[in-house]
């Protein structure tokens, strides 16, 4: 217990960072460049957790114990989750440096088709009842789609142009913002936060998958003795 | 060629329930299995995990040839099925249906044995005709060809004599009777008369009881 | 191996020759998102990116609404099992992307040709960029939709999940085929769309790759 | 009213305070959760025992 509390602590202390400390001028973005203490970080995540669904998507499809699936599930979830934040976040953002919500962006298109499979995941989920071909096929689905995704996250956005802090064609300042060249202290508290956000997406993918659990337990003791 | 076909502690359930537990048998050339048990009890998922088709919640089912276990993708080549839920292509011929599959199975000099198997369930004299034209005893009839086409050494019959006349039935005993020489056979059957097709028996409904007697000890 | 794909192909081919499950709902489907877009856009001057881009759209909806028969016509009938004692699990995948892929280039030529007869902006300068994409882009869309195909075809609601499922999987294949028909109405060169064709090409090997080493796991339960 | 003023002024401490509060009602739930579930299972694995001794 006493070190999710001293987690609470450390989360708020790099919120309170990453609005206080000097992070220098970043031409073209300014002090609208903090939000890569926030944005970037739930941005990991959802990809650190979707690629964790897979890894358990693929536990399952060689054990065949159906916790392997509950724990898949509940990592998508949590991605989905971070997913959603990250968009909105990027979005609101948007608005203030490129003037509109939402452009196309290759960055936005590739947030939005990773919204799009794992919503088309739960849909799959919920379309089939027997819960072995359920957890069978909703895996296989994850990790075809895990396949195809890296061709958005990481091969898209380099070669379409795009407006997004370092995409292909973007003006040269706002480069050192992705590149790590940033300001020292700027990028101390980067991996802070990202070390902080993996601690609490651990924290609640421990919650969801034991409470899944639980409950599966549950219904098999109820099961039993009727 | 020696052959084992081995079930070890076979547990099959679907999700809470509970289909069958602890299955055991070893079967060799020349020895026969009945699987016996009413509606519901479990015949036919059980043969399907022996076929490979389905597989088991525990347990495993093995094949040995000489000794050396057989993968199991390869185990099609073993193994002839027939059963009320198998289904043939109906848009095509009855000697299509088996020449696509000799096809598919990468048998060679397929039209003899095609022939063959033709004539050993009497469908020779309509084997131009359409599936979708075939009375459900002759569609019964074209899946024994289909399952003896490729000889197999493990021969699976669930229901072996539904919709099948007393000249079928005949015809079903004599392949059964070809079968045990050589191979192995499995029946799954809940008629009595059947049962006497082969050597061994599991029946699953006496199996469910001795499990409720172990949970109310 | 080979010849039992070719098997399944073949018989695939004879079986929709003789049945004609998808073809003539294809082909009846082309012709009725065609003339929509013609209505819907009457008069109105389009400019070619904009057809290049619904081009596409009338190739994947047609694609969805033909290439998921392959499977569920065999699970409906309940012929699985047929094919599941005859062979491994790996031959009927390649038999079925076979016909899939055949399937797909016989939509993307009845498309085309339908294209360009009746939208009078849609010139294309570089024809030889404009079919890589046709190629490379049938043989991802092929690959992908006879995998989300096998999945669907054990599902409970058949119909309406195949686009919803295909449709996000696609979008790395049909933003890139869409960008390259753009580009060859403007006249690039094939060199230029070097990149594209990269991206092209490695998605259909992975999504291949990944749907060969799991495609056992659907067909046997 | 000297606070309210700063903040009226710096708007950007406003946003801190926001992300703060959400953080701490994130973490106040999810503390609640894993409680919960704490006892939750405890109480099963209980019974579970139970059981096994009955038998």
């Amino acid at each position: 217990m006493i070190w999710k509390f001293l987690l609470g602590v450390y989360i708020a202390i790099i919120t309170i960072l990453a609005f206080v400390i000097p992070i220098g001028f970043i031409p073209g973005l300014g002090e609208r460049a903090r939000i890569i203490f926030l944005h970037v970080p739930s941005a990991w995540l959802s990809v650190i957790a979707f690629f964790v669904a897979m890894i358990y998507a693929v536990r399952y499809l060689r054990s065949k114990n159906i916790y392997e699936d509950v724990k898949s599930a509940a990592s998508a979830e949590i991605g989905f989750l971070f997913c959603f934040v990250t968009t909105v976040t990027g979005s609101i953002w948007a608005k203030f440096n490129w003037g509109s919500f939402w452009n196309w962006d290759p960055r936005e298109t590739s947030i939005f088709v990773l919204l799009l499979i794992y919503g088309a995941y739960f849909v799959l989920r919920s379309a089939i009842e027997v819960e072995e071909r359920k957890a069978t096929l909703s895996a296989v689905y994850s990790i075809i789609a895990f396949v195809t995704v890296p061709f958005f996250i990481f091969i898209m956005p380099r070669i379409m142009p795009g407006l997004h802090p370092g995409s292909k064609g973007d003006p040269e300042g706002a480069g050192p913002v992705v590149t790590f060249k940033m300001d020292p202290n700027m990028r101390i508290l980067f991996f802070a936060s990202l070390l902080g956000f993996t601690l609490v997406y651990l924290w609640i993918f421990k919650l969801r998958s034991r409470m899944e659990i639980l409950k599966i337990k549950i219904q098999n003791k109820i099961y039993q003795e009727v | 060629m020696e052959f084992r076909l081995i079930g070890k502690d076979i547990r099959k359930s679907f999700g809470r329930l509970l289909v069958f537990d602890s299955i055991n048998f070893e079967l060799i050339n020349g020895s026969s299995l009945a699987i016996a048990g009413k509606n519901g009890s479990g015949k036919s998922t059980l043969v399907k995990i022996i076929a490979g088709l389905l597989s088991p919640s525990s347990g495993e089912v093995i094949y040995q040839v000489d000794g050396r276990e057989i993968d199991k993708l390869d185990w099609f080549k073993f193994v002839g099925f027939v059963a009320p839920y198998l289904q043939l292509y109906d848009e095509f011929t009855g000697y299509e249906n088996l020449e696509i599959l000799a096809k598919i199975r990468g048998l060679k000099s397929y039209e003899a044995k095609i022939k063959n198997v033709l004539e050993r369930v009497n469908l020779y004299s309509r084997r131009d005709d359409l599936v979708r034209g075939y009375s459900s005893g002759m569609k019964q009839r074209l899946k024994y060809a289909c399952a003896l086409l490729h000889d197999p050494i493990v021969l699976i019959l669930d229901e072996p004599t539904s919709n099948l006349d007393s000249e079928g039935v005949e015809m079903v005993w004599a392949i059964a009777e070809e079968q045990k020489k050589n191979g192995i056979l499995i029946v799954a059957t809940n008629e009595p008369e059947e049962l006497k097709m082969c050597d061994e028996v599991i029946n699953l409904d006496e199996l469910k009881l001795k499990m409720k007697r172990q949970i109310v000890k | 191996m080979l010849s039992s794909i070719w098997a399944i192909f073949l018989k695939d081919l004879k079986s929709e020759i003789r049945t004609r499950y998808a073809l003539n709902a294809l082909l009846m489907f082309v012709v009725v998102t065609i003339s929509m877009i013609l209505f819907a856009t009457a008069g109105e001057v389009m400019s070619g990116e904009l057809l290049s881009g619904l081009l596409w759209v009338v190739i994947f909806f047609s694609a969805m609404s033909g290439l998921s028969r392959t499977f569920v016509s065999e699970e409906d009938r309940g012929t699985v099992i047929f094919l599941q004692l005859a062979t491994r699990p790996s031959v009927v995948y390649f038999g079925k992307l076979l016909f899939n892929l055949v399937l797909i280039f016989g939509i993307n030529f009845f498309v085309v040709i339908a294209y360009l007869l009746t939208m009078e902006n849609f010139k294309v300068k570089s024809f030889d960029v404009f079919l890589s994409a046709l190629i490379l882009g049938g043989l991802g869309l092929a690959s992908a939709s006879t995998i989300i195909a096998a999945i669907i075809a054990k599902a409970n609601t058949k119909g309406t999940l195949y686009p919803v499922l295909s449709f996000p999987v696609l979008l790395p294949l049909l933003i890139t085929t869409i960008n390259m028909t753009q580009l060859s109405i403007e006249g690039a060169k094939l060199a230029e769309t070097f990149g594209h064709l990269r991206i092209l090409f490695s998605y259909f090997v992975v999504v291949v790759i990944a749907s060969y080493l799991l495609f056992d796991y659907i067909w046997k339960e | 009213m000297g606070l309210y003023e700063f903040l009226e002024k710096n708007s950007i401490y406003l946003v801190l305070i926001i992300a703060l509060i959400v953080w701490f009602s994130v973490f106040v739930y999810l503390v609640r959760v894993d409680v919960k579930l704490k006892k939750l299972e405890d109480e099963f694995a209980k019974l579970e025992n139970k059981e096994e001794v009955g038998k």
